[in-house]
C-alpha cells in the first residue's frame, strides 16, 4: 500500500508523499521480515515443547515457557503495528504518506487515498484481534491437552534467538530519527524529496520518543502496584467465573470461539463451511458440530480457474490432428492467410 | 505553566465525569443516586486493598492493566484541551498515534482477560475485540475528515487555533460529531454498545474483561477508562464548541462543554436500552458511513 | 582452413561407407565431430578466409551456429558410443554415414553467403537427417520419417519459392539480379510486393524447418519417435540452422526498411508458437514429446526476439546458444532414461533421483534450465527479449502475452518432469547402472548453461553483438 | 504477345486441374507427366532479349523431360503395381469438393498474381499466376488425398510451380540453381519411393491414412 501510494505520488507530482511512502515500504518490508520470523520461532518452540501446533489443544503454555510466551506476545503486538513496536513505526510513515495524499493530492487519488486509509485501519484492528487469539488461546488460561504432555521451557539457545528478534522489534520501535539516516539514501533513489523535509523527521523522532515514554510509563505503573500491594496481603484462588465451582479447561474460549463473531459479521465474505451431524431429537445422543472457514479466493478463483484451464489443453491435445495431411493443410492455410493478409 | 495546567486538568477531572453520568442517571431513575466524586473514593479505596490473582494466571495477567494505563496515559499527552491548552506534544501523525495507542490500551486489556481462562473473559474480549475492529474505521475517517477539512495532521493543529470550519462545513461537522459520539460510545462501552452497570455474564463487553481484576489494578483499570472517555469526550466537546476565547475563556469552556458532554452521555444511557449482539456491527458500520460521507462532503468542499 | 572444415565431414561420410566394422565406424565418427570442434576453435582464433569465390564465408551469425552445431556434434559422438551398445544392434553403415554428412551439411548452411546455395545446403541437411530418424524400423518410426519428409519438402519447397521472389524483387532497372546476402544486406532497393511475399514464403518455409507453429506438429511425431542423440542434433543443430535462415531474411527486411512489416509477422508466429505450446505441454505424458513441444515454445521465444531490433537480436543470439546446450541435455538425458526405464512415458518412471542419481540431477537441471530459471543462460537471454519487447514495441501486450505464456509452460513442464525425477522408486526396482560416456556429455553441457547464465565471454558477446547489428537499420 | 507460350502455360493449367478431377492414381500420374512435357517447353518459348534459347534453356529442357517426364511417373508406377493396390483413390474431400476449391484457388493466384508488379515485363501475363495456381493446387492434393503416391504428385505439380517461377529469371540466374531444383526434386521422390515401398511392406497397402497411430 506504502509503495502504491509512493507511485500515485511520484505520478502527480508530490515527491515528499511519495518519499513517505516508499520509505513506509522499505521499512516495512525489513520490520516484517523481523516479526514475522519471531512468530514462526516462537511456533516452532511451541512446536517442540508441545509435541502439537493445533491450537485448540495448546493453551496455558506461559506457565512453563514464560519467555518463549514473551517473545510470542512482543512479535504479535508488532505484527498487529501497536506503539512502541517496530510494527507501528512502518505502519506509521505508510499512514503519514496516505494523510499526506488526503491532504495534498487531486481528488480521485484523494478519494482513493481515503479508502485506503479506512481500510488500513480495519485491518490494524483485524490484525489485533487475530493476534491477540493466537496468543491468548495458545499460551494463556488453563492448559487444555491432557496430563502427560508437560510442556517444558525450550533450551536456552533457542530462546536467545527470539529474544534477540524481539529486541530488534523494540529498538526498531524505539529508534525514531535514527531510521531516517537509513532510510533516506534509498528512498532518494524513488523520489527527489529527502526524508529529512518531510513530516517524517519530526514525526519519527517524537513516536520514538513517546513509545520510550510509554515503556517507562508502564514500568513506573507496575512498580507502584508492586510498591502498593507490598503490605498488602495477595492471595491467589480459582478464577472467578461468576461463582460457577466445576470450572474444566475445556470450557474455555477456543481460538474457533474466540473468531466467531468476527466469522458473523464478515459471514458474506467468508462463506464459512459448516458440518453438522447427529440427530435433530431433543435430546440426541450424539451432536458435532463443526465450521471453518476454507480461503474464498482459492476456493472459487483458482480452484475452478486452474482445472478448467487444464480440461481445455487436455481437449485441445485431444483434438490435435493426427494423419500427415492435417500437418501439411496447417501450412497451407497459414500460407494463404499470411499471403492474404499482408499482400491483399 | 499551560502545559502543567494541562496535565492537571487531565489527570484529575476525568473521575468527575463518570460521577456526574451515574448522577444524571439516578436523577432519571428517581432516585439520589451515588456522590459525583464516588469514583475518587472507589479509587482511594481501591489502592490501598489487596490482590488476589488467579492461579492459572501469568505475569500477562498483572501487565496488562498496567500496560493499558500506560497507554491511556501517553495518549492524553498528544490530545489538546479545548481551543487554549495544546498538547504537550504535537506533530504530524499524531493523530495515528493517538488511536493506535488507545489501540495497544485494548489489546493488553484483551490479553489479560484471556489469561484468566474463564469463558466470560474469552467473549468478553472476542466481542470487545470485534466492535473495536469496527470502531476503528469510523474513527479513522472522522481523522481522515478533520485532516482534509483542516488540511493538518496533527490534533493541535487541527482542534485548537481558528475553528473556522463550522460555517464552511456545516453539515459534514455535524456528522463528524454524530459519528465520534458513537465511537465514543462503543470504545468506552456505554449503553447502546455494552452496559457498565450490569453483571449478567451474557451481556457483558468491557466489564466482562475486568471482572477478574482486583485491588490496585482494578483501580487502574478504572482510572484508564475515565481517561479513555475524557479524551475521546475532548474531540467531540471542542468540534460542537468551536468559539473563540482567552486561555482562561478556554479552559472555562472546555469544562463546561465536558460536563455538558457528561449529561447527555447520560442521558443517552438512560433512555437507550442496550442492543442486541448482531445489531451493533450494524450501528458501528453506520458510523463508518457518517464519516465517510462526511469525507464526501468535505472533499466536494475543498476541491470546489 | 573453412575448406578442410567443410570436407572433412563429407569425405568421412564417403570413407565410413565401405569401412568393416560398425566400431570402426562410430570411432571414425567421433574423431571426425572432434576434429570439426577443434577445427571451429581454431576459426574462432583466427577468422577464416572467403572461399570459393565468397559463396562460403563465415561471418557472425554463421560462426555462431557452427560453434553451436559442432559443440552439440561432438557431445553426440561422446554419446553415441555408450548408447548404441544398449541399443538393440542394428547395422550402422547408413546410420553413420547420414550423420556425418549432416554435420558437413550443417557447416555448409552456416558457411553460406549466397541465398540459392544456402536454400540447397538445407535442402541436403533435409535429406541426410531423413534416414536418422529410420534407425529403428519400427512402424512408428517410419510414419514419423514419413510425415517429416513430406513436412519439411513442402517447407523447403515454399522456401525455394521465397527465395526466388526474393531473386525477382532484388532485380533492378536493367534486369540484373542477386541472392547475395553482402548485397542484399547493402541496403539494394528491392520492390516492395515481391519482398513482402518473400518473407512470408521464406517465414513459412524455414519456420516449417524450425517447427514454429502452426507448421509444428511434425516435431512431436519426430522427436518422439528418434533415437534420442538425433533428436538432440536435430532439435538443437538443425533449428539453429533454419532459424539463421530467418535471421538473415529479417536482416535483409531490416535493411530494406521493412522492419516493421517483418516484425509482425515474427511476433505473431512467435506467439502463436509460445501459446500452442503452451497449451499442449499442460498435462503432457511422454516426455519426449514433452521436449518436443518446449522445443516449439524456444522456436516461438527465437522468432520473437527477432521481431525487436537489435536489442532482441541479441537476446534471441545468446538464447539460440542456451537453447542448443538446453535441448542437448534434456534429450541425452532423456536417452539414458529411456535405456534405464525402457519407455518415455512418464506415468511408469518415478523416483529416478534415487534409482539413478546422475540421470536425476541432469533431468532436473535441464528441466531448471529449459524452463528459463536464473542460474542458467536461458535466463539472461528471455530476460533480454522481454526488456527488449517492452522497450521496443509500440504496445505492451506482446510482452504480457510472452510472460503468461512462459508461466504456463513453467507449470506444465514442471508438473510433468518433477515426479519424474523426485516420487518415490517403486518396491523392487534396484538402483541402475549409469555408464559413464552417456552422462559425461550431458554433464558437460549442463556446466555450459551454467556459464553462459553467469558470465558471458567477451569474444562471444563481441560476436553476438556483431551478428546482432545484421538486424538493425544502418551499417 | 507470345502465344505459343500462352497455350503451353493454359495447357499446364488445364492438365493440373484435370489431375485434381481424377480418381485414378494411373490417371494422375499420366496427367503428371503430360504437364511436365509442358513445362519443358516453356524455357524454350520465352524469347530472350537476344532472341535465340540459350544453352541454359536446352540444358533445362533435357533434364525436365528425362527426369519429369519420363523418370518419375516410372517409378511411381512401378511402386503402384509392386503395391498391388487398387488404383482408385478416395479422398478425404470428394471429387466435386476438391475441384470446386481447386477452382477458387486458381481465382485466388490470378488475385495475388495482380498484387505483384514486375519492373519489366515478364516473358507471358500468365506466367505468375500459372506458377501460382500450379502451387496452390499441389498443396491441395497432398492435403486432400489419402494414397501416398498421390501425395506424391500433389508434391511434383508444386515443384513444377517453382520451377515456372525460377524461369522468370532465366537469363540472369546462374544455372547451379536450376540444377540444384532438379536434383533435389529427384532425391526426394527416389526417397519417397522408398518410403511408400516400405510402406505396403510394413502396411500392405499404400494408404497413408492409416499412419496415425502417433498421438499425444
Amino acid at each position: 500500500m506504502g509503495a502504491g501510494v509512493g507511485l500515485v505520488a511520484l505520478s502527480t507530482g508530490h515527491p515528499a508523499v511519495a518519499a513517505l511512502g516508499f520509505a513506509g515500504a522499505l521499512l516495512h518490508v525489513t520490520n516484517h521480515a523481523l516479526f514475522k520470523s519471531l512468530l514462526f520461532l516462537a511456533a516452532g518452540a511451541v512446536g517442540k515443547a508441545s509435541g502439537t501446533l493445533q491450537i485448540d489443544r495448546l493453551g496455558g503454555l506461559a506457565r512453563r515457557m514464560p519467555r518463549t510466551a514473551l517473545c510470542f506476545t512482543v512479535g504479535a503486538a508488532a505484527i498487529s503495528g501497536l506503539p512502541p513496536l517496530n510494527g507501528f513505526v512502518s505502519e506509521f510513515l505508510v499512514y503519514l504518506a496516505l494523510l499526506g495524499a488526503i491532504v495534498s493530492l487531486p481528488v480521485v487519488p484523494q478519494s482513493a487515498a481515503v479508502l485506503a486509509f479506512a481500510v488500513l485501519a480495519c485491518v490494524g484492528g483485524l490484525a489485533s484481534a487475530c493476534f491477540a487469539k493466537a496468543t491468548g488461546a495458545i499460551f494463556l488460561g488453563a492448559r487444555r491437552s491432557p496430563e502427560e504432555a508437560v510442556p517444558q521451557e525450550v533450551p536456552a539457545e533457542m530462546q536467545l534467538s527470539m529474544g534477540v528478534l524481539a529486541a530488534a522489534c523494540l529498538g526498531i520501535g524505539l529508534a525514531g530519527s535514527t531510521l531516517i539516516a537509513g532510510l533516506d539514501p534509498v528512498v532518494r533513489q524513488f523520489s527527489a524529496v529527502s526524508l529529512r523535509e518531510t513530516a517524517a523527521l519530526g514525526g519519527l523522532t517524537l513516536v520514538g520518543a513517546l513509545s520510550a515514554a510509554l515503556v517507562g510509563a508502564a514500568f513506573a505503573a507496575w512498580l507502584s502496584v508492586r510498591w502498593l500491594l507490598r503490605r498488602r496481603t495477595v492471595k491467589t484462588g480459582p478464577t472467578w467465573v461468576c461463582g460457577y465451582p466445576a470450572v474444566q479447561p475445556s470450557m474455555q474460549t477456543t481460538a474457533s470461539s474466540f473468531a466467531q463473531p468476527l466469522i458473523l459479521v464478515f459471514k458474506n465474505i467468508l462463506l464459512p463451511v459448516r458440518h453438522q451431524s447427529g440427530s435433530s431429537a431433543a435430546f440426541p445422543a450424539a451432536l458435532a458440530v463443526e465450521e471453518h472457514c476454507p480461503d474464498p479466493i482459492e476456493r472459487f478463483l483458482l480452484g475452478p480457474g486452474v482445472t478448467g484451464g487444464a480440461v481445455a489443453f487436455s481437449v485441445a491435445r485431444q483434438a490435435q490432428p493426427k494423419r500427415v495431411q492435417s500437418y501439411v493443410l496447417a501450412i497451407f492455410i497459414t500460407l494463404v492467410g499470411l499471403l492474404w493478409w499482408r499482400l491483399g | 505553566m499551560r502545559a502543567a495546567l494541562h496535565l492537571l486538568l487531565f489527570l484529575v477531572f476525568p473521575p468527575l465525569l463518570m460521577g456526574v453520568i451515574n448522577r444524571v442517571k439516578a436523577a432519571f431513575a428517581g432516585r439520589r443516586g451515588p456522590p459525583v466524586l464516588q469514583l475518587y473514593f472507589d479509587l482511594w479505596k481501591l489502592l490501598r486493598k489487596g490482590a488476589v490473582y488467579s492461579t492459572t494466571t501469568t505475569w500477562i495477567f498483572r501487565a496488562g492493566p498496567v500496560v493499558s494505563l500506560a497507554a491511556t496515559l501517553v495518549a492524553g499527552l498528544l490530545m489538546p484541551l479545548g481551543g487554549g491548552l495544546p498538547a504537550p506534544f504535537a506533530f504530524p501523525g499524531d493523530v495515528i498515534l493517538f488511536a493506535y495507542l488507545l489501540a495497544t490500551a485494548r489489546f493488553a486489556t484483551v490479553l489479560a482477560a484471556l489469561d484468566t481462562g474463564s469463558s466470560f473473559e474469552g467473549m468478553g474480549a472476542s466481542r470487545e475485540v470485534t466492535f473495536s475492529a469496527l470502531a476503528e474505521p469510523a474513527l479513522f475517517l472522522s481523522i481522515a475528515a478533520l485532516a482534509l477539512a483542516r488540511q493538518s495532521i496533527s490534533w493541535t493543529s487541527i482542534l485548537s487555533g481558528q475553528m473556522a470550519a463550522w460555517h464552511l462545513f456545516g453539515p459534514a461537522m455535524a456528522m463528524l460529531i454524530g459519528a465520534l459520539v458513537l465511537v465514543a460510545l462503543a470504545e468506552n462501552s456505554r449503553i447502546p454498545f455494552d452496559d457498565p452497570t450490569t453483571h449478567l455474564e451474557l451481556t457483558m463487553v468491557h466489564e466482562v474483561m475486568i471482572l477478574d481484576h482486583s485491588g490496585p489494578d482494578l483501580a487502574m483499570i478504572l482510572y484508564g477508562a475515565s481517561l479513555k472517555l475524557f479524551l475521546l469526550g475532548a474531540i467531540v466537546v471542542r468540534l460542537a464548541f468551536p468559539f473563540e476565547a482567552s486561555v482562561p475563556g478556554h479552559v472555562a469552556l472546555f469544562v463546561a462543554g465536558l460536563l455538558v458532554y457528561a449529561v447527555v452521555m447520560g442521558v443517552i444511557e438512560s433512555t437507550f436500552a442496550r442492543l442486541r449482539m448482531d445489531r451493533i456491527p450494524q450501528i458501528l458500520i453506520a458510523a463508518s458511513v457518517f464519516a465517510a460521507l462526511a469525507v464526501a462532503v468535505i472533499l466536494v468542499r475543498v476541491n470546489a | 582452413m573453412l575448406a578442410t572444415l567443410l570436407l572433412l565431414p563429407i569425405i568421412a561420410a564417403a570413407v565410413s561407407l565401405p569401412l568393416g566394422s560398425d566400431r570402426a565406424r562410430v570411432l571414425l565418427f567421433r574423431l571426425v565431430a572432434l576434429a570439426h570442434l577443434a577445427l571451429v576453435g581454431g576459426i574462432w582464433w583466427r577468422p577464416p578466409l572467403p572461399l570459393f569465390g565468397g559463396y562460403l564465408a563465415l561471418d557472425a551469425p554463421g560462426l555462431l551456429v557452427l560453434s553451436l552445431g559442432s559443440v552439440l556434434f561432438a557431445g553426440v559422438a561422446v554419446y553415441l558410443g555408450g548408447y548404441l551398445d544398449r541399443a538393440e544392434q542394428r547395422p550402422l553403415r547408413i546410420f553413420v554415414a547420414s550423420l556425418l554428412l549432416l554435420e558437413g551439411a550443417i557447416s555448409l548452411v552456416t558457411a553460406c553467403q549466397h541465398l540459392g546455395l544456402f536454400w540447397v545446403a538445407i535442402e541436403i541437411s533435409t535429406l541426410s537427417s531423413a534416414p536418422l530418424l529410420y534407425f529403428h524400423h519400427s512402424g512408428r518410426a517410419l510414419e514419423a520419417t514419413w510425415k517429416y519428409l513430406i513436412v519439411s519438402s513442402v517447407g523447403i519447397a515454399l522456401a525455394l519459392l521465397g527465395t526466388v521472389f526474393l531473386a525477382v524483387a532484388a532485380t533492378d532497372g536493367s534486369g540484373e539480379t542477386t541472392l547475395w546476402i553482402r548485397d542484399l544486406m547493402a541496403g539494394r532497393a528491392l520492390s516492395k510486393p515481391w519482398l513482402h511475399a518473400s518473407f512470408v514464403l521464406l517465414l513459412i518455409g524455414y519456420g516449417t524447418k524450425m517447427g514454429l507453429a502452426p507448421m509444428h506438429a511434425w516435431k512431436p511425431d519426430v522427436y518422439g519417435e528418434a533415437p534420442p542423440p538425433v533428436a538432440a542434433l536435430l532439435a538443437g543443430a538443425l533449428t539453429s540452422c533454419a532459424f539463421l535462415a530467418v535471421m538473415r531474411i529479417t536482416g535483409i527486411c531490416a535493411r530494406a526498411g521493412e522492419a516493421p512489416f517483418a516484425s509482425s509477422l515474427l511476433v505473431l508466429l512467435g506467439l502463436v508458437s509460445m501459446g500452442v505450446a503452451a497449451v499442449l505441454i499442460v498435462g503432457q505424458t511422454d516426455y519426449r514429446r514433452l521436449l518436443a513441444y518446449s522445443s516449439v515454445e524456444q522456436m516461438g521465444i527465437l522468432v520473437f526476439g527477432l521481431g525487436f531490433g537489435i536489442a532482441g537480436g541479441q537476446g534471441a543470439f545468446l538464447h539460440v546458444l542456451n537453447n542448443a546446450l538446453n535441448k542437448g541435455i534434456m534429450f541425452l538425458t532423456a536417452g539414458n532414461v529411456l535405456q534405464l526405464c525402457g519407455t518415455s512415458a512418464m506415468a511408469s518412471t518415478t523416483g529416478l533421483l534415487r534409482r539413478a542419481p546422475v540421470t536425476g540431477v541432469l533431468l532436473l537441471v535441464g528441466l531448471f534450465a529449459g524452463v528459463g530459471l536464473p542460474p542458467f543462460g536461458l535466463f539472461i537471454s528471455e530476460f533480454t527479449i522481454l526488456r527488449a519487447a517492452l522497450a521496443g514495441g509500440a504496445s505492451a501486450w506482446p510482452a504480457v502475452l510472452y510472460l503468461f505464456f512462459l508461466a504456463v509452460i513453467f507449470l506444465g513442464m514442471c508438473a510433468a518432469v518433477l515426479p519424474l525425477a523426485q516420487g518415490e522408486a517403486r518396491a523392487g526396482e534396484l538402483p541402475l547402472r549409469e555408464p559413464l560416456s552417456t552422462t559425461i556429455p550431458p554433464a558437460i553441457f549442463a556446466m555450459a548453461a551454467l556459464v553462459l547464465g553467469v558470465y558471458v565471454p567477451p569474444p562471444l558477446a563481441r560476436m553476438i553483438d556483431a551478428a546482432a547489428r545484421q538486424l538493425g537499420v544502418a551499417g | 504477345m507470345n502465344v505459343s507460350l500462352d497455350l503451353a502455360l493454359v495447357l499446364v493449367l488445364v492438365l493440373c486441374v484435370a489431375s485434381v478431377g481424377t480418381s485414378r492414381i494411373g490417371a494422375a500420374i499420366r496427367y503428371f507427366s503430360f504437364q511436365a512435357a509442358a513445362v519443358a517447353m516453356v524455357p524454350l518459348l520465352i524469347e530472350t532479349r537476344s532472341g535465340e534459347i540459350s544453352v541454359h534453356a536446352w540444358v533445362l529442357f533435357a533434364m525436365t523431360i528425362v527426369l519429369k517426364v519420363v523418370g518419375v511417373p516410372y517409378l511411381l508406377n512401378r511402386s503402384v503395381r509392386e503395391a498391388a493396390v487398387r488404383t482408385e483413390v478416395e479422398p478425404l474431400i470428394g471429387f466435386g469438393l476438391s475441384l470446386a476449391i481447386g477452382g477458387a484457388l486458381v481465382a485466388l493466384s490470378f488475385a495475388l498474381a495482380r498484387q505483384l508488379p514486375l519492373l519489366q515485363k515478364p516473358p507471358s501475363d500468365l506466367l505468375i499466376p500459372v506458377a501460382f495456381s500450379l502451387l496452390m493446387i499441389g498443396l491441395l492434393l497432398i492435403v486432400s488425398r489419402s494414397k501416398a503416391v498421390t501425395q506424391v504428385v500433389g508434391y511434383l505439380i508444386m515443384e513444377n510451380g517453382i520451377f515456372l517461377f525460377g524461369l522468370l529469371l532465366l537469363e540472369t540466374f546462374p544455372w547451379l540453381i536450376e540444377m540444384g531444383v532438379l536434383l533435389d526434386l529427384f532425391v526426394a521422390v527416389f526417397v519417397m519411393g522408398i518410403v511408400i515401398f516400405q510402406i505396403n511392406r510394413e502396411f500392405d497397402h499404400i494408404d497413408s491414412h492409416q499412419l496415425d497411430s502417433l498421438k499425444d
